[in-house]
This record gives structure tokens, sequence and C-alpha cells, in this order.
């Protein structure tokens, strides 16, 4: 026999305003199986916890209803306060009286009341099918898989490896570094990126904690939180890297010249290459697309210069098998192509360039050794103008939102090409000036007067040749008129955009992504670094835009997270998970079919105890099943049900309204 | 005492019927989904008295509905009140026409158990409030053998006015009881007494109807041997083909074992009680998780020697009453004749 | 013989005649019959687009529901001006055929379908008659004659309506006239704003912008400019001498229809391009045909910009 | 057609082999032309089999009952038996090894009134579809036809549909031999006997009967395979097949033409899914 | 009540054509814990008003819903069914939602075929952010239903069962 408490929350005015709680109070206590009602203006405080408890203890209740705001804000509170007073948390249920009733019906008090109450009777209903429910508690490896290498992965692969957690790291490029070891020097201390960014590149490759595995991408993740199962191919280098001693011969003879990639494709690496001087590992990789021998079966050079025989063409890729309990994602970013601005002559004029081309020709080991240059005829340009939100801020060409780190490093390059080119004037055209941060708004003004860079208020509608000039139209919104500007090069600050292959890993991975791209966060403002499925997270440009200190505080957070996870041997687990009853189950295995996480699987049992004839039934495993339902409502005979959401908890609420 | 015997011709008892449907409410085999079906009527044209044995459902269940309310609760903190159910439709006076007659001796058989320990009233206000007309099969059906069983279908008082085709169109319509005697009174308006000859022309068309049975048996001897076939493996063999269905018990007339469950909605819910059937694998399971029954042969075991033995023993009469429905409505068309003939052999 | 559904537009009987003109001989040679409109009316151009929003979806409307009627499944548009309003018309019906349900209480011909395709007759030639075809058709080839194609604001623009080439940087036409075998020059002002009606109202304003696109021109070494547009053409060539006034300079580029050009060289004598209606005379462009490369220190180094783009675009 | 001979011959030649333990076949009931199944334990028996025109019911029904269980069966199978086992195989009821199949290439079999059948009229693969032996020569797959009936029924307005559908679950006595004669009804605990009476109707009363049939029939959506089993042995002679008929529609049309049991493997149609399913009847 | 009771659940007693003057629609909402259940609480944290008709229930995903549930809704004491889960390639569970779609357009499909009017059971996806859309789907709902009239009492549209 069902003893049911019903606990009424004023929330404040929230609730009461809008909704009789008094009335509502005595409505359920007309509920048959309702021994006990009550309300109280909060209930999730203490006092109001407490009242709850007290209740439990003095009416022996059975199972506990509380009618306040959404099950998504303070189920976990209340499940608490049921479990202190000696009752199974998982006997509670709520009735969103708030979310679904005061909130969205306050014109119409009657109405609210009403619904209220049905929610509550629901609720009753619902609680008294309730079972008691008990925590599962799973292994977890502690092993990390972080995806990526750029400052993020870095950082955080460090931080968790420092905790003596070992870190799997995997590297789609040859080398770790990412985009931070493109840039020059960094905002707003102007300190050179490769000083900061270089000695963690060795620590990674140093540290006892972690494994790298570079130029290779993650295949497969199976399992859940705690106990994933990556599969990660590594790509063939056809060096081997054992004996390779990095002297570099090979990759001077070889006669095969590509674009680099490092460089944004302004000068030329070779066929075998590793991407930069201060690559880690700093061994080579050929590029198979565009080796000779590979390619057409002669040349052989690179084979014949290296002294130790490193070069194996015969390499193939490798597939490579971790354990894992918890993956850091840090994909970084790619930039947006500025092709559809074609009122600028993109791709017709040579002397267009995105800000990362420049970025590599004022760094001090780019392709023009620190010098900016016109792509078309070498000069050193004199006026250069800076274009900002090229594709950001713009739904029509690009996309709405703001990359965050264009209005810095504008100003940076200013400053820049100031120090490397004395004589120049910049002009950069802006819609807004974003420098929030630390030490940033200083720096813009700085960018200003240190460098006297014009910085003209509006977007720009043209640029045309004039002789070798480029001619470039807008307006000066302050002065509200239109301006020309005679450039001798042209720098557009591309929108940051997530990485190309973000969809594909996040449906791999199972976590859900934006319409951009980026990969989605848990919540946006509480949850910012978990994502929606447990034991992933976020770090860096994978989940928005954000300058390097906000990348690598983020990187830290996941790590944080990471070490929080595996704090403990093992892990709790939602109960809430489906169960077959073997009785029931006639062993079609439609619900393995329907099953997301494979937590389904077939066992042969005999057909009575003892008997030696056997047949196959369901068996779930409780730690792979999230417990969605989806076997339980494909399960004809009912053999299958979902703790928490049984048939007829569900069918109870159905036929008590 | 014999009852008066009318007679009259083919217009003759449709103004008859006719009569009857006016004036009082009257229940008569109507078509659906080609499947005869007792319902109440308006007119003659809606009905058809004499509708094919082959494929016409018993009148039990105007009798015992195969869902019947019996209470209504409401439910809440301050208790459970049980409320009667609406009146009972079944309850009211009336008649029912082209009844068969092993329909008929369906209910006859039924009245032991209905009126034993437990006297149900719903069953009898609606059997005391009922007129039974019945008319003789001119001809068996396929699977028929009510006259190898244990009563005499020609002088059979199941019903209370019998209906009978004589020669060359002559009708023939008596009183088998006194409420038909007294109700023929009242609605002879278009029937003329009946002449010597009737007795005569009544059992010429017996005799032709007797002799067109396909199946027959000889009732004692099944009976008596039936009794020590208990332990007989035949009913493994005969049992083989089914399925497990109720439908023999659910079209039965004479089966009457009965399930109660309840619908609720809110706080508020009926009660009901409805057929269940000796052959459903879960009849015999008990809270315990026992089944005493889980296999098919001892259903059908439970079945058979209920019908012909067990039934008998108790209150004198065979439980079948030889309509041959079960056979006709079996989807693998087992018959109770070959089941116990087969046992008995 | 392929048909062709025409809508003409008031200025193929007035400013634009000899675009009409051409454009009608040019269809002969490539075998399409135009079938006027019967009965058709203003587009709503300028005025009424510019004061009321239902008069200016009506009329366009009336006329595609004229033009459905009759079965061809493309409509074609000398005019861009025209073309625009019908396009935009079309596109707006479809998207809201709820605004179509209204306006059908005022337009008594029928009710819209949307059955029918509205094109330019630039996009008619570049996309349904084709270029391996024109080409094919070239009696006198145009070699020499430099051009600077000008597509002005409405061919191409808005894109999500027009669906055709790209709205700012085009290539149709110069496409077009290198089937006919002049030399489109590289030409960074195609689809810059000529000043179109403005024309009527602050003159000044059509002398600046138009006088811009000619300057460039001329840098981009043209000796002719082709337009499809009668407000663009009539702009740029009755307005060059008041430009030329203005700026002090001299720039005696005619300003050609691209049926004009096709009509050359599909053999017709220069009368049919009705040289009357030109105020720049064209006859010293004509001239330039069958010339080879001439140097002229001006348009050449840029000349060398592009031929250095083209070779590793 | 009439295989009478060669069935029985096989068969003999099966328990003489000692391959199979049980035959499963059809009998003539004694009396009158119709048949019924039999089952057969030794080789004296198979000249009781017969095949013909008259062999309507679906014999892959008894591979669920205890006769058949983990025995070596030989079977007889037509056309749509054929799709229900392959269905059986695929979901794990009865192991291939166990069985010995003897397909027809079915020319359809007679309804009540004589006549052809109607679903042997629209069937879309006569011929079995899974055997170790197959007698007459195969016709093909057959194009797939909307059933005249359920067009009929949805020609008619909402009212009128409900008030046929009001008829035909009111005259259901809910004596279960629609689920207990099909051969996809095999679950140790049918839904309709849970016990809670919170879940089901455990009354015979019509909306019991509706949720009944309703139930069952999406359990089999995607799944029936059209031998009407259901249909013949309804004891109130209900359309049954209208509902399988609508469901089996709507599947065909919108599910990449899914019919149920012709491959092997291949499951019901909601057990897996397609990302160009339909989505706007979704608001 | 009494009447009402009796046209729920009893089939046999014929039900009163009109609906009363106070009639309110009774519409019960399934949603999607993850999408649609957090987008009807954004709904309220964004204090949106729709009509007061639905009552919610919560599930862990679309592919829970078993179609009998909404049988049982309509047998029992609904007028209207709503079902919402995550869209298309959103759902939590990865595929859930796919399974679904197929099981809910069969279902749709049956009940209307059977006597029922199309829109007294429909679905809809609605993700978290969408608060409003939520409002507006149960305002079109809601209002679709009162079009309909009861279901438990309106013979000319349906037989109760």
């Amino acid at each position: 026999m069902a003893r049911v408490g019903v606990f009424v929350c004023f929330c404040g005015a929230n609730i009461a305003d809008f909704v009789d709680v008094p009335a509502v109070v005595e409505e359920s206590k007309k509920i048959k199986d309702v021994k006990f009602a009550v309300h109280y203006k909060y209930m999730c405080s203490d006092p109001g916890q407490q009242i709850i408890k007290d209740a439990i203890v003095q009416n022996r209740l059975t199972s506990v209803v509380v009618a306040a705001c959404s099950p998504r804000m303070h189920e976990k509170t209340f499940r608490r306060a049921v479990a202190e007073a000696g009752l199974n948390p998982y006997l509670l249920e709520i009735a969103n009286i708030r979310e679904h009733s005061s909130w969205v019906h306050q014109k119409d008090k009657k109405s609210a009341t009403e619904k209220a109450a049905d929610l509550i009777r629901m609720a009753v209903a619902k609680s008294i099918a309730n079972e008691q429910l008990h925590a599962i508690s799973v292994p977890v490896t502690k092993r990390a898989l972080v995806i990526g290498g750029g400052i993020a992965g870095i950082q955080a692969a460090l931080d968790i490896a420092d905790a003596k957690i070992p870190v799997v790291l995997v590297e789609k490029s040859p080398s770790i570094g990412g985009r931070m070891a493109q840039l020059d020097e960094t905002f707003p201390t102007l300190d050179c990126s490769q000083c900061i960014l270089t000695p963690k590149m060795v620590d990674v490759a140093s540290h006892p904690y972690i494994e790298l595995i570079p130029y290779s991408e993650v295949m497969e993740l199976d399992g859940f939180v705690g106990n994933y199962k990556v599969k990660i191919k590594k790509k063939a280098s056809y060096v081997n890297f054992s004996t390779c001693t990095g002297c570099g011969a090979c990759q001077q003879k070889c006669p095969v010249k590509v674009p680099n990639e490092y460089n944004m494709g302004i000068d030329k690496r070779k066929a075998i290459y590793t991407p930069f001087p201060q690559a880690v590992p700093n061994k080579p990789v050929i590029d198979a697309n565009h080796c000779n021998m590979l390619l057409k079966g002669k040349c052989g050079i690179c084979a014949k210069v290296c002294e130790k025989g490193a070069i194996d063409y015969t390499m193939k890729d490798e597939i490579i098998e971790r354990e894992i309990g918890a993956v850091v994602v840090a994909t970084g970013y790619d930039l947006w192509d500025p092709k559809p601005y074609e009122e600028y002559g993109v791709g017709r004029f040579k002397d267009i360039i995105t800000s990362l081309e420049f970025e590599r020709m004022v760094s001090a080991n780019g392709p023009t050794g620190g010098v900016p240059v016109r792509p078309s005829d070498g000069k050193v340009p004199k006026t250069v103008v800076f274009i900002k939100c090229i594709g950001s801020r713009d739904e029509a060409k690009g996309i709405e939102y703001c990359s965050k780190i264009c209005c810095m490093y504008t100003a940076k390059h200013a400053i820049l090409l100031h120090h490397k080119v004395h004589d120049s004037h910049a002009y950069i055209f802006y819609m807004d000036i974003r420098a929030a941060g630390k030490g940033y708004e200083e720096f813009v003004k700085r960018a200003q007067v240190e460098t006297g860079a014009t910085y003209l208020r509006g977007r720009v509608s043209k640029i045309y040749r004039k002789d070798d000039k480029l001619i470039v139209r807008g307006e000066d919104g302050q002065l509200g008129q239109v301006v020309e500007v005679e450039a001798d090069l042209v720098v557009l600050a591309t929108a940051i955009i997530p990485n190309k292959d973000n969809p594909d890993l996040a449906r791999l991975l199972g976590v859900s992504y934006d319409k951009y791209g980026y990969m989605s966060e848990a919540h946006p403002k509480l949850r910012p670094v978990e994502t929606a499925k447990a034991g992933i997270f976020l770090a860096g440009c994978t989940q928005a835009p954000k300058d390097i200190p906000d990348t690598v505080s983020q990187a830290s957070a996941c790590a944080a997270k990471v070490c929080g996870l595996f704090s403990g041997d093992t892990m709790q687990k939602d109960p809430m998970i489906s169960t077959v009853n073997t009785d029931n189950c006639s062993g079609c295995q439609n619900c393995i079919k329907v099953c997301p996480y494979q937590a389904i699987t077939a066992e042969e049992i005999p057909v009575a105890r003892g008997s030696k004839e056997m047949r196959i039934v369901a068996k779930i495993n409780e730690g792979v099943c999230q417990g969605c339902g989806s076997c339980a409502a494909v399960c004809r005979s009912m053999a299958i049900s979902l703790a928490g959401f049984t048939d007829s908890q569900i069918i109870n609420e159905i036929v008590s309204i | 005492m014999s009852f008066s015997t009318y007679k009259t011709d083919k217009a003759g008892l449709q103004k008859f019927y006719e009569a009857i449907i006016g004036a009082c409410s009257t229940y008569a085999p109507v078509e659906k989904f080609g499947k005869y079906d007792y319902q109440k009527v308006a007119g003659l044209a809606a009905c058809n008295p004499d509708s094919p044995i082959g494929n016409t459902m018993s009148i039990k269940p105007l009798f015992f509905p195969k869902s019947a309310k019996i209470l209504k609760y409401k439910a809440d903190s301050s208790g459970t009140e049980v409320s009667e159910t609406t009146a009972d439709p079944l309850a009211e006076k009336r008649v029912i026409l082209g009844v068969k007659h092993c329909d008929a001796r369906g209910l006859q058989v039924l009245d032991h158990v209905y009126k034993w320990d437990f006297i149900d009233t719903d069953y009898e206000t609606r059997r005391n409030n009922t007129i039974i007309v019945s008319t003789r099969c001119d001809k068996a059906g396929e699977q028929c053998f009510c006259t190898s069983l244990d009563y005499d279908v020609e002088k059979s008082d199941a019903f209370d006015v019998l209906i009978v085709n004589g020669d060359n169109g002559t009708i023939y319509v008596q009183a088998r009881t006194e409420k038909g005697e007294g109700f023929l009174k009242e609605h002879a308006g278009n029937l003329a007494a009946a002449d010597g000859g009737a007795e005569e022309a009544m059992k010429k068309q017996y005799k032709s109807f007797e002799d067109s049975f396909r199946l027959k048996m000889n009732y004692e001897e099944i009976n008596g041997k039936m009794k020590d076939r208990y332990e007989s493996d035949e009913f493994d063999k005969v049992s083989a083909n089914c399925i497990g269905c109720n439908t023999c018990a659910f079209i039965c007339p004479t089966c009457h074992c009965f399930k109660i469950s309840d619908e609720r909605i809110k706080d508020e819910g009926v009660r009901y009680k409805s057929y269940d059937s000796c052959n459903n694998g879960y009849f015999t399971l008990m809270a315990g998780g026992h089944n005493p029954r889980p296999v098919k042969y001892r259903r059908w075991r439970q079945r058979a020697m209920h019908k012909f033995v067990y039934y008998k023993e108790r209150f004198g009469v065979n439980l079948c009453v030889g309509c041959g429905r079960c056979a006709i409505s079996c989807p693998v068309n087992i018959s109770i004749f070959e089941v116990v003939k087969q046992v008995a052999k | 013989m392929k048909k062709l559904t025409y809508f003409p537009g008031c200025s193929a009987h007035g400013t634009s005649e000899e675009f009409d003109h051409t454009l009608r001989k040019v269809m002969k040679t490539l075998e399409v019959e135009l079938e006027e409109i019967p009965d058709w009316n203003c587009c709503g151009a300028t005025s009424a687009h510019a004061m009321t929003d239902n008069l200016a979806m009506a009329l366009p409307m009336r006329n595609l529901i004229l033009a459905e009627k009759m079965d061809n499944k493309t409509m074609g548009i000398p005019c861009a001006s025209c073309y625009s309003r019908m396009k935009t018309a079309k596109y707006e019906l479809e998207a809201h055929p709820e605004l179509a349900q209204k306006l059908s209480s005022i337009v008594e011909e029928g009710t819209f379908k949307g059955t029918v395709e509205v094109k330019s007759m630039l996009q008619f030639c570049y996309e349904e008659v084709g270029l391996e075809k024109i080409k094919s058709l070239v009696k006198y080839p145009l070699t020499g004659l430099k051009v600077a194609c000008y597509y002005g604001c409405l061919l191409t623009r808005p894109k999500a309506v027009t669906q055709f080439d790209s709205p700012e940087y085009p290539m149709s036409m110069d496409r077009l006239v290198e089937a006919l075998g002049a030399t489109a020059v590289d030409f960074d002002y195609k689809t810059e704003c000529c000043g179109a009606s403005f024309a009527i109202s602050t003159p000044e304003v059509v002398l600046n912008l138009s006088g811009k696109i000619l300057e460039m021109a001329k840098e981009a070494g043209a000796h002719a400019m082709v337009v499809a547009c009668p407000l663009c053409q009539s702009n740029l060539d009755m307005r060059q001498p008041d430009i030329e006034k203005l700026q002090g300079v001299k720039y005696n580029i005619p300003v050609f229809y691209f049926t004009q050009l096709m009509a050359l060289a599909f053999g017709y004598p220069v009368s049919d391009l009705l040289p009357g209606k030109h105020i720049v005379p064209i006859e010293p462009a004509l001239a330039r045909i069958g010339e080879t490369e001439e140097p002229a220190e001006k348009v050449t180094k840029p000349k060398k910009a592009v031929e250095a783009e083209s070779e590793d675009n | 057609m009439d295989y009478t001979k060669q069935i029985q011959d096989i068969a003999a030649r099966l328990f003489s082999e000692g391959k199979i333990d049980v035959f499963v076949g059809y009998r003539s009931t004694g009396y009158d032309e119709n048949q019924v199944p039999v089952i057969i334990t030794d080789a004296g028996e198979v000249d009781k089999l017969v095949f013909n025109d008259r062999s309507v019911f679906n014999l892959v029904n008894y591979l669920k009952f205890e006769q058949t269980r983990n025995k070596r069966v030989g079977i007889v199978v037509k056309g749509c038996d054929s799709r229900a086992l392959n269905l059986l195989l695929t979901e794990s009821q009865v192991k291939r090894d166990n069985l010995y199949i003897i397909g027809i290439a079915c020319e359809g079999v007679l309804g009540e009134d004589g006549r052809k059948a109607q679903n042997c009229l629209e069937c879309v693969m006569p011929d079995a579809v899974v055997y170790d032996e197959l007698l007459g020569t195969p016709s093909g797959k057959r194009e797939y036809v909307v059933n005249a009936d359920i067009l009929e029924i949805a020609a008619k307005g909402l009212t009128e549909r409900a008030a046929y559908f009001e008829d035909v679950f009111s005259s259901c006595i809910r004596c279960n031999a629609c689920r207990h004669s099909c051969p996809l009804c095999y679950c140790a605990k049918c839904c309709i006997d849970q016990d809670s009476s919170a879940l089901y109707n455990g009354s015979n009363t019509e909306s019991s009967a509706f949720h009944a049939l309703m139930t069952w029939s999406l359990h089999l959506a995607g799944r029936c395979v059209d031998c009407r089993n259901c249909e013949k042995a309804c004891p109130s002679h209900l359309p049954l097949h209208l509902l399988h008929k609508q469901n089996e529609m709507v599947i065909y049309q919108n599910f990449q033409g899914h019919l149920s049991g012709l491959v092997p493997e291949e499951r019901g149609a909601f057990y897996k899914y397609s990302l160009s399913d339909p989505d706007d009847f979704i608001m | 009540m009494d009447s009402e009771v009796k046209n729920k659940i009893v089939s046999i007693e014929k039900p009163q054509l009109e609906a009363p003057a106070d009639w309110q629609p009774v519409i019960i909402g399934i949603l999607c814990n993850w999408c649609s259940y957090a987008g009807s609480d954004l709904t309220g944290t964004s204090r949106i008003q729709y009509p007061p008709n639905i009552r919610i229930i919560r599930v862990p995903c679309s592919s829970r819903v078993d179609p009998w549930f909404l049988i049982k809704s309509l047998q029992t004491s609904a007028d209207g069914v709503l079902v919402s889960g995550c869209h298309p390639g959103d759902c939590h569970y990865i595929t859930g939602n796919y399974f679904a779609r197929r099981r809910f357009l069969v279902t749709k499909k049956l009940l209307n075929f059977v006597g029922y009017h199309e829109d007294r059971i429909q679905f809809s996806w609605v993700s978290a952010a969408e608060g409003p859309k939520f409002a507006k789907v149960v305002e079109k709902v809601t209002q679709d239903i009162r079009k309909l009239g009861p279901l438990h009492l309106n013979k000319k549209e349906n037989f109760n069962r």
C-alpha cells in the first residue's frame, strides 16, 4: 500500500503568483495513496528539504513527489534529501509546475492551478510504480586521449600527465605545434610565439606520461565514459623514426617541390619534409601524394642519401588501439576562404593576402625572412590596407559570429609592419574594435599611437587596380564619406572557422555540433568544457573562436575535469538503464539492432532451471547502456523495461490525467 | 400436460414474427461480416431467424456477455466507494427468435451451474425475462451431433416456442412451456389452430432431420469409457494440431469460465466479468508461478473430460450440446466429437 | 525552330531600338522565334516599386501570367530593369503563395503558376543557345576589337533572385564576346553603378559614376564597351560628351549592346546596327576590327599584370 | 497445382533416411474438400499428406509449438509461408539446420468462396524464398499492388471509417485466435497477457479489442507476410487483413519499398532506418 | 464526471454528441528529456505563454515512445497527443529519433485509417534552444484538437473506446 508525500513549492512568487498553491495542496490531499501534502516557500532551501525529510520519517512515506521547478534543475538536490531521510532516492518524482505551469500560463491562474494539480496527480501515479534503484559503479581506465597537438592539446596533455595520468596525444600532421607554431609574435605582449611554445612541445615529447602519436587520426571510439576503446590510424611516414637522426640530408636532396602548408603555400617544401625546423618530433615524413618513388616507383634519392637507411617505402598505415577513460578534443581552427569577396578581386589580384600569410611573411623563420613583400612583384609594400571582419559578422557572404581574435592580431600586424618596414603606413578598415581582455585595449592604443596606423571605421566596397596599385574604396563612417586608398598590399583578416573535419569527428565521437561545425558544450555557462556525452571534453577553437590565453585556460580546465573523473577507481553511474526479464524474452534480438551503443548482446540460457535445452535471450551490459529506452519500446513481449521510465510508470501517468 | 399447437404458412410466420418484433423487444440473428449474431432488431428485414447453424453465434452472450460490467468504483484518499453499474441492458423483458435447439439446450445446461451454490442474479433475471422461440433445423450441419447426446432433441423443453417446417409450406408453431403457452396466446393473431395431422407432420420432419446427421455416437458408451481415460495418451495426439487459442470456448454455448478485470482512469474504474478459457495457457497459472496445465494435452483433457464426464457427474447433464460450433470455428478444425471418439476408442 | 516568349519592354521602342532591332536579327540567325507576349504591360520598374509594393508585384505578375498562357518554357527579356522586376516578382510570388492569392484579386488574367523561366537575353544566349552554337555562326570574327563588358547592377544581382553568373565579377558576356572573336579586357568596374535613373533627377551623380566607369574602361585599354541594359547604354553613351566636358578628357568609347556585336559578327551590315542611334560614333571602334596588337604604353602595363594573373590562375 | 505425390515421397524418404523427427503437412478433413494441418511422426502416416490449392494454412505457425521445438522438422511452405519462415530464422526462433524445407512455387490457393484468394492475387512473391527442395516452376517476384480493400476504406470519410471499424472492434470476442494462428506471434509472453491490468485492458470489451488488435497489428507492421492465417482463424470473420495491409502499404511506400521476409537476414521495418525517411509529417 | 468515465472506459454505452460548454481539450505531451523537455523548460524560463491544455510526460528519448502509449492515451484520457524529440541528427542517443520517426508515421496513418483524425496525434522536433517553437507547436496542437472537439464524447468524429 503506497504512502505518497506531496511537497508543493511556492518558489517565492515564481509559482505562488500564478498558481493557487494551497488549493493545489488540498487537491493533492484528495488523491488516493497521498498520505501527506504540504507547501513551503522554497522547498529547495535547507528548511524546505528538512520538511521533506521529517515528513518521510513521520508518515512512513513510500514515495515522494516534489512539485516545484524543472527536474533538470533540482532533481539531484531532492534525491539527496530523500536519501538522507533513508528513502531510496529514486522513489522521488518531480512535478514541474514552474516551467510547465506558473511561468507559461501567467494570464490564467485557474487553468494554471488545475494543470499544476494534474501534473502532481501524474507524478504521484508515476511514483507509485517507482522502484528502488541503486547507482551502478563501473571501473575507470585511467588514461586520457587528447585529439590535436596544438597549444590546446599540448596544454591539456601536459596538465593531465603532470597529475601522473597517462595521456595519448594524437596529432594529424607530422609535428605538434598547430597554428600557434605559425605565429610570429603574440598579442598583447608581443613575445615570440615560438619561444614560448617550443619548450612545451619538447616537454610533451619527453614526458614519461605522454604517448605522442603524430601523423595519425582517430578512426573509431567505442564504449562509454571511463571505458572507451579508441582505434587510431597511424599514417605511414615511410621513415623509421627509431633509426632516423633527423639530419635533414634527405630533405636537401629531394627533387620534388610542394607548396609549403606551414608557410601558407608562399614557398615550397620537399616531398620528404619536416613541417618546420623546430618540429616535434623532428623527424621527416614522406608526402605520399607527391613522392616520385611512391607514385611512379622511380627516384629513391632520399633512401640513397640516408646513412641510417631509415627510409622504408614499403611502410603501411597501421591501426593502434588504446583503452582510455576520457577524451579531450582540441582540433583547432581553419581559416575561412575569402573567395566570395569578388568585389575585392580576391583570386584575381595577387597582392591581396590573408592575415596568416602576412603573419608568415613577417615571421623571422618565414619564407621572406621576416620582411613582408608583394606576391606580384616582390617589392616591399609601403602602404598596406588591413580589412577586418572578412567573413566574420557577415550573414550574406560568411558567418554571423565574430571571430574574436582579428581585432587584436590586426593591431599586432600594424605594429609588426611598422617594425619591419619603418616608412610604411597601415590603413585598417574595421566595423568595431573588440579589445576585451587584459592589456588588450592598451595594445590597440599602442598600435594606433606607436605606428600611426589609420583606423577607418567602415566597410570596403571595392578594390580595383590602377597601374600596379590596388585602389581600396570604402567608407569612412566617422566622416560619412567614401575614401579611396592606393595600397601596395591588402591584408584580409579572414574569419576563424572550425576545423573542416569537426563534423565527421563529432559524429565519430558521438557528440553534437552546431551549424558551423563547432562542437557543442553541455551548457554554455555552467559546463563550458564538457560535451553532452560523458567523458568527452572540449578545448580551444574546437568549441568556439578563442585567443591563446582563453584556449590555454580551457585546456587546463579540461585537464582538471579529466583528473576529477579519474579521482576514483570506479565511477558511479545513473541506474536508469534497461533490464531484461528473461522469462518474457523470446530472443528475437531486434533490440540489438536498435541499440545505439551495442549495449545488448545475445546469450544462451537453459529453458528451465537445470535443463540441458538452451534458448537465446537478450543481455544488457549495464556499463554501456545509457538508458535511451529504444530497446524497451521495440520489445514486443515487454521483456525489456527501462528503470525510471517503465511501461507501468508511463501508463500510470497517462491514465491519471 | 400438453401445449397447444398452431399452424400457418411462410407469410403467416413472417406476420407472426413482425407482430412479436412490434410488440416486444426482440433479438434475432443479424448478419455481420458474413456471420450471424443475435442482436436487438427493429424489423424482420434486418435479421434472419432461419440463419444457418454453420455460421451463427450462439445465444450465450445474451445471458453471459463476453464482457459484463459488474461494478464501478471510485477510490481517493477518503476511501473507496463502490457503486452499482448502470442498468443491465440485458435484463429487459425480451424475445429471442430463430434460436437453435442446441443453444436453448445450452442454457438449460448452464442453469445448473448458475443456480448451484451461488445464484447469479444477473443471469437469473435475464433468463426469466426471456422467451425463446426456437426453429427446428431441417438438415443437420457438417459438425452437428446434438441427436447423439444425452437429451431428447425432439421433445426438448429448453425453449418456450417451437417452430417446425412441415410439408408443402405448412409451418407448425407449438408451445413447449407454460411461458410459451401464454406467450403464444398473446401473439397467435396470425396463426390458426393446428389440425390432427400436426404431430405426424412434425415427427416426419424430425425423422428426416435425424437422418441427415453425418456424425453419430453412442453417448452412454462414450461417457462410460471416458471416465477411465484420464491417463490416456490419446489426448496428446488429438491436441497435436491445437494452436491454443480460446475460440472453441468463447463461441461454445455452454462454456462459462470467466475472469475478473478492472479498467480505471484517474481515481475511477469499472470491474468486468469476461470470458476466459481453459485452453488459455495462463488459465491455471497460480500466483506462486506453478501451472498444473502447462501443456496443450492437459488443457484438452480438462476440456473434454469437463464436457463429457465431470459436469455429467455433478449435475447429471452433459456439458456439450453437440452444436459443432467449436469444430467449425476452430482454425484447424479440431472437433470435440472426433476428440472424445478418439479418446474413448 | 526554337520558340522564345519575348517581353520587349518600353525602351525597346525608344532609346534602345537598336538593341531590339539587332536582337531580332540575331535571333533569326540563331533560329529562335521570338513570340511577343500579347498585350504586355509595364514591368513596374523605377516608379512602381518605389511607391507601392503590391503594384510593383501585380504589374509583372500580370505579364508572367500572360507568359504562362503561351507554351514556351522560357521568357526572354532584353532590358535589365524589366528582367529584374519579372525575376523578383517570380521569386517573391513563389516564396509567398499567399501574396499571389491576394494579388489575384487585382489581376484578372488568371492565377500565377510559376511555370515560366525568366531569363535576360544575355542569360538566354549564354545558357540556352550556348557559346558553341554562337561561335559556329560567326562569319566575321571581331578580332582586334578590345571591349570592356559592363553588366550593370541588375543582371546578376541579387544572387538569390537571379541565380545567374557571379554577382560581383561575372564573365558570361566576356566569354560571349570572346566567342565572337573580340577581346574582353579585364575590367574591374563591370558591376559598378552607372547612376541609373538619377540621370533625370540629379545628372551630376550619373556623370561622376558613369565617368569613373568610362575612365576604368579606357585604363583597361578598351576600344568600346558592351552592355546588356538600355539604361546603362544611354547613361554611358548619351552622357559621354557631358562627362568629357566635366573631366576634360576625351574618351570616344562607343557603347554597344552585345546583340549589336553579335549581329556584326554574324555578318549583318553595319547599317543594321542603326549607327544613327549612337551619340559616340561607333565607326572608329569598328575600324579596329582586324587590327593586330598595337603597343599603347598606357594600357600595356596593367595588361601585363593581367596576363601574369591569368598564367597562374 | 497438386504436389501430393511428390510430398508424400519426400516425406517418406526423409523419414527413411532419418533426416527428420516430425513432418508438418496438410491432410484432408475427410468429410469435405477442406484441409487441416497434420503433424506426422513416422513414415507410416505419410499417405495422409496432401497438397493442392486447398492447402491454405500457413504451417510455419507450427514451428513455435512443443511438437517441433528443437526437433528436426520437415515442412511444406508456399511463398508467403516461406517469407514468415525467413523472419523466424532471422529472429532466431528456429535453427535452419533443424529444418528440411519443401518450398512450393505457389500458383495461389482458394478462398472460402472457392475462387482464388485475394492475398494470392496480390501476392508479391509466390515462390518459396527459402527451401531445400522446390516443387513447381518459379514465376518470380511480382509488382507490389496496393490492396483494393484498404483503398476502398480509405476512400470513405473519417466518420464512415470510424463507424466501420467500430463494428469490427465490437464484433471481436477477444479469443486471440488471430494471435495464436500467426506464425510471427511467438512471444514467450504476449504483451496482451501482461499481468498489470493498468497496462492492458484485461476485459473483452470493444476497447480492449481495439487496443489488442491495434498493438498487435503494429507489432506485425513491417513483419506481416500477408498469409492471412489470422483472418481465416477469426470466428467472427473480421477483416483483419485491413490493418496489416494498411501498415504494409505505408511502410512500402515510405521506407524504400520494404517488404517483409523476402531477403534472409533482413529484419522488420522498425528495426532499421534511413536518413531519407519522411520527415514532413513532423512539425 | 460519471458519464465521462463511462464514456471513456466503457465502449458499450453510446456517448452524447455535444461537448459541454465548458469543455477543455486534454492533450498529452510526451517529450524527450534532452531536447524537447529542455526546450519546454526554456519556454518557461523565457515566460513565453501557451495554452494550458497540455500535460507533459518526460521520457529519455523519443525512441522510448512505444506506439501503444499513444493508443492508450487516446483510449483513456487524452483528446490528442503530441510527441516531441530532438531534430534528426541531434539525438542525444545518436539514432533514437530515426527509429521513432518510422514508428510514428505508421502509427499516425493507422490510427487515421481506423477513424481517428490525423490531428489527434502530432509530432514535432523541438531542440533545447527552441523555446519559442515549443510554444508555437503547443499553440497549434491545442487549436487543432479544439477544432476537432472531445474525443471521448464526440460520436461524430470518433467512437469512444
